[in-house]
């Protein structure tokens, strides 16, 4: 069927999120340098946190701060970044399991080749320089020996 | 099939921005309250059905998948249902449907927009290519058919006008609505200007950030709620977006989903027996032309029941006494909005828009060009 | 749980590699097929209901165009959800219970070629968090794989061999990572489609079919959004869905599952207790053919076909969201 | 720093390679050439102008002959725009019509050239053709009034 017709379309939008009070303090928190997580009822630690417990959706609105660093509890290793992730190098995706949270959160790990990668390994934050309040403000996690 | 009542409601305040909240936290302002008004926790609740239209809108996919937590819904069965401009009622169905086939015992069903994410407009229109030149937007779509109409009909140009001041000024007395226009009058409305003529721009609907909820129960499953609305019948219909011949002023889908759920309910004479109706009206010249649809008026006769006062809050069939879509549209949820304001009315809950003594309601959604309907009647008393 | 008997009676599909076609195009001769096979035409059927994403074409309203093959005409009961068409089936079922409609057409079409899939795919993920950083589908499948192998559930030998016996092509752990510890082998092929399914209900089902799969239990659950909120181990969801469907013990000759990478399969297994003698996945599942919003509604219509021909019970699974995040699963039988 | 993150801007841009799909690719490449055709339904006989993959009403696919139609036709309904909107490159007031073409039995969307206020349910059009022609349906520029007295009512009534 060569004789159909292709074209591109270009989806294109600049969607503005507002955050809410939790969301908010958090990205506010991470703009300032700093991690929080929220308290849920039981006593568990979200981090990021979100304005209802993830299990049972009764309200969090406790934030207590959490460490900076912490555990790789899975990881994956992207050889060729795409437009909008936060490093332009090769990483590793990971979900991260901060010092004094009891969930783990989803970012770059910027470890230069996957064999300095390893499940159970400790990682530390590393903040942009230049922050606006978003995710990306933390630019990635960096293997502990080397930060 | 088991009956259906609903025992909770719960709306947002509407607003255009609605910028101190984030998506979770609009869809739970709505869910937390209808919990509330049924007296129940999310830890009561089977199952969550959830509704919007296009996920452009907000530039998530599938948001039920984000949302699931925030609404309670872990470890529960939960749906999202898109059926454009129809969602919000077609939501409210599926949710009744669960409830009444006897799968669950209490459903939360919620539906929303927060089109302050994206710009609607723009996400209406984009730029999509062999489709035919989108043109006008989407007023240029509805305002050939209220041209067709008057035509048809030959209803006197102060209609559309009528409808917009009447609707206006019922949403001051609703707290929830988003447009509030208190020195509203037939001068306002006309010399507002024409965007697309025959339709202006005061006889349109706004854009807001929204969203409503409800709780559905079984008969055995009411708790302490003594005023539930009866779910006396619903109906879905569609029918193709064009083909030749088609009506598009009264389409046949409208009529035939009327139809039969008047049959469903036991209704045989609609403008006597239902009480009051919260009907989709997004471009003001749509309620005596849904009128007709509906069967409360014979055809090219709807504009006379909002010319004698019919429609308006004391005449003998009120017509949007929330304001409507005219004064609230938060495109997923405004659906929901009309089948929770029925609600409402039957429950006698709905305060200074209450219609004195209403036993029979009817919620009326409709979506893409004029395609999809979804209604349902409620009562005060189990059917 | 629904207590009126309800069937799969006819299921077509179809599935290319990178469609030409539009919805219309591609939806209409499977809508034929499903309906034709048992002899109807819309005009027999009580409810339509269709699943569908807009997003994999990045076009508001995708769905309002396949109303034009419907043949929505006098106008038809009809609804639609944003979900794979295995959800619609969901629907139609609960519909069906009401006892006034015998009969329901439930269909679902998708062309991931349109567009970069697993990238658009991060829309998925909450806005806040997650989608900013814009992680691919892939990625998101591989954190979960390596969970999946450090817990011991599987080894990148297993993958390999499951990855092997779906395509029918040889596979090895020599070849290289595409997302480690996955290899383009254990992830989906994407493929466009579309697929229908004709349910009928009680002595409706025995007319159109002389061997209907009959459907025992149906059921399906959510987890929490966040990857690091839940188990990536075990699928809880799954397990929750199987006992409401009446799957755990059924004996099924046969397992149609939505595993759309190969850690995925023993995952699934282990959550639905699947005895070794039930066939895992014979269709070859979304590691050969992936027609995203197409593929949960093809594991039911597999399944069901396995039941048609002669298999006495089958389970079929569906999914949807990053990482299993909500599970269906419908159990059925011959009578 | 500054005040609390209260929100923050999140681009979305990606890039689908859309196809037209035979029965499209077939009616605009006759546009291209300026040409237009319309094609019937085997059960209704009802024409479609553009064609359609099936009849919406029937739910048959249409008959693959491709009928002439003519570039003069009757103006069914229209709105006047005066409202700017994202996208929009036309001069305001503009009119927007329905347009049922001699020899089809569907109306579809364009623009009128005329001025507003002489344009009418029942006005009589001809297209007129932009001097570069491309497989989209902007190859008519607009349709313009031919002169001709307006059709009746009856004559389109169905088409509404």
């Amino acid at each position: 069927m060569s004789d159909v017709m292709r074209a591109p379309y270009v989806l294109e939008y600049g969607y503005r999120r507002s955050t809410g009070p939790v969301i908010g303090q958090f990205l506010t928190a991470l703009r300032d340098g700093r991690l929080v997580g929220g308290k849920t009822a039981r006593g568990r630690v979200i981090v990021p946190p979100t304005e209802y417990d993830p299990e049972t959706g009764d309200a969090v609105d406790e934030l207590v701060p959490v460490g900076d660093a912490g555990v790789v509890t899975t990881w994956t290793w992207v050889a060729e970044p795409a437009p909008g992730q936060p490093l332009a190098r090769p990483f590793a995706w990971a979900l991260v399991k901060l010092d004094g949270a009891d969930t783990a959160m989803l970012h770059a790990v910027d470890a230069g080749e996957p064999s300095r990668m390893k499940t159970g390994m400790r990682v530390r934050a590393r903040f942009r320089a230049e922050r606006s309040g978003t995710i990306l403000d933390l630019e990635a996690f960096l293997p502990e020996q080397a930060s | 099939m088991n009956r259906c009542a609903v025992i909770g409601i719960g709306q947002t305040r509407h607003a255009a921005k609605r910028d101190d909240v984030s998506l979770a936290g609009l869809v739970r302002e709505a869910a937390l309250r209808a919990l509330a008004d049924a007296g129940l926790g999310f830890s009561d609740i089977d199952a969550v059905v959830i509704g919007k239209a296009p996920d452009t809108f907000e530039g998530v996919m599938m948001p039920e998948l984000y949302l699931a937590d925030a609404l309670g819904a872990v470890g529960k069965p939960m749906m999202r249902v898109h059926t454009a401009g129809s969602v919000g009622g077609s939501t409210a169905i599926v949710a009744a449907h669960l409830v009444q086939a006897g799968v669950h015992k209490r459903v939360l069903t919620v539906a929303f927009e927060k089109q302050s994410e994206s710009e609607a407009m723009w996400a209406l229109s984009p730029k999509f290519p062999f489709q035919p030149p989108l043109l006008a937007g989407a007023g240029g779509y509805f305002a050939p058919l209220v041209r067709s109409y008057i035509r048809r009909s030959g209803a006197p140009p102060e209609v559309g006008i009528k409808v917009s001041v009447k609707d206006r000024k019922n949403a001051l007395k609703n707290p929830y609505a988003h447009l509030l226009l208190p020195d509203i009058s037939d001068e306002v409305v006309e010399k507002s200007p024409m965007l697309w003529d025959p339709i202006r721009y005061l006889e349109t609907c706004p854009s807001s950030d929204g969203a409503a909820a409800m709780v559905l129960a079984a008969e055995d499953s009411l708790g302490g709620v003594t005023n539930p609305a009866w779910v006396l019948a619903s109906e879905v219909r569609s029918e193709p977006t064009m083909f030749a011949g088609r009506d598009q002023v009264n389409p046949r889908a409208g009529r035939d989903c009327a139809k039969a759920l008047y049959a469903g309910a036991g209704i045989t004479e609609p403008r006597r027996q239902i009480d009051v109706a919260e009907v989709y009206v997004p471009f003001s010249w749509f309620e005596p032309m849904w009128m007709e649809n509906l069967g409360f008026a014979p055809e090219n006769e709807g504009w006379r029941l909002t010319l004698d006062g019919a429609t308006s809050m004391t005449g003998d069939l009120p017509i949007n006494p929330s304001g409507g879509v005219l004064s609230t549209n938060p495109i997923g949820a405004s659906g929901m909005i009309r089948f929770a304001e029925a609600a409402m009315q039957v429950r006698g809950t709905a305060g200074a828009h209450q219609v004195d003594g209403a036993k029979i309601a009817m919620g009326h959604a409709y979506g893409g060009a004029s395609q999809f309907f979804a209604m349902w009647l409620v009562g005060r008393d189990k059917p | 749980m629904g207590e009126r008997e309800i069937a799969i009676v006819s299921f077509a599909e179809v599935i290319v590699e990178r469609s030409d076609r539009d919805d219309c195009e591609l939806l209409l001769p499977v809508l034929k097929r499903a309906l034709g096979d048992v002899g109807l035409t819309q005009q027999d059927i009580g409810f339509t209901v269709s699943g569908s994403s807009d997003f994999l074409g990045g076009r508001p309203f995708a769905f309002v165009m396949a109303t034009d093959v419907l043949g929505a005409w006098p106008p038809i009961r009809e609804s639609h959800v944003e979900m794979d068409g295995a959800f619609a089936l969901y629907e139609a079922w609960v519909r069906l219970q009401h006892g006034d409609l015998d009969t329901a057409l439930v269909f679902a079409f998708g062309r991931p070629s349109q567009g970069p899939l697993h990238d658009v795919m991060s829309l998925q993920l909450d806005p806040y968090y997650m989608a900013p950083l814009r992680p691919d589908a892939l990625s998101l499948g591989a954190l979960a794989a390596r969970a999946a192998l450090d817990a011991g559930l599987t080894s990148e030998d297993e993958l390999a061999r499951i990855a092997g016996e779906r395509r029918g092509v040889p596979t090895s752990t020599s070849e290289p990572y595409l997302r480690e510890p996955l290899r383009a082998h254990a992830t989906p092929t994407l493929r466009d489609g579309a697929a229908a399914i004709v349910l009928a209900a009680g002595d409706g089902a025995r007319a159109l079919s002389k061997r209907p799969a009959w459907i025992r239990g149906l059921d399906h659950r959510i987890e929490p959004h966040s990857l690091g909120a839940r188990s990536l181990t075990r699928s809880v969801s799954t397990e929750q869905a199987a006992r409401g469907a009446g799957a755990l013990g059924f004996g099924a000759d046969v397992a149609e599952l939505h595993a759309r990478f190969a850690h995925e399969e023993p995952l699934l297994s282990r959550a639905l207790e699947l005895p070794a003698s039930t066939r895992v996945n014979p269709s070859g599942g979304a590691l050969a053919q992936d027609p995203v919003m197409v593929t949960g509604l093809c594991r039911l219509g597999h399944a069901a076909r396995a039941v048609h021909e002669g298999a006495a019970r089958a389970i079929a699974h569906a999914t949807s969201g990053p990482c299993l995040q909500q599970n269906l699963v419908c159990t059925l039988e011959a009578r | 720093m500054s005040g609390p993150v209260t929100r923050f801007k999140s681009p979305v841009r990606f890039v689908f390679d859309v196809p037209a799909g035979p029965t499209v690719s077939r009616f605009l490449a006759a546009v291209a050439e300026g040409r237009l055709f319309g094609q019937r339904c085997p059960t209704c006989a009802k024409v479609y102008v553009p064609p359609k993959v099936a009849c919406p009403r029937c739910g048959d696919p249409l008959s693959p002959e491709q009928l002439p139609v003519k570039e003069t036709g009757t103006v069914t309904s229209f709105c006047v725009v005066n409202v700017p909107y994202e996208g929009q490159t036309m001069k305001l007031p503009y009119v927007y019509a329905s347009i049922l073409l001699d020899g089809a039995d569907i109306p579809f969307p364009h623009l009128v050239d005329a001025e507003p206020a002489d344009v009418r349910m029942g006005l009589r059009v001809r297209a007129t053709w932009s001097d570069a022609l491309g497989p989209t349906l902007e190859s008519i520029r607009a349709f313009v009034p031919t002169g001709e007295p307006d059709a009746p009512f009856d004559a389109y009534k169905e088409h509404l």
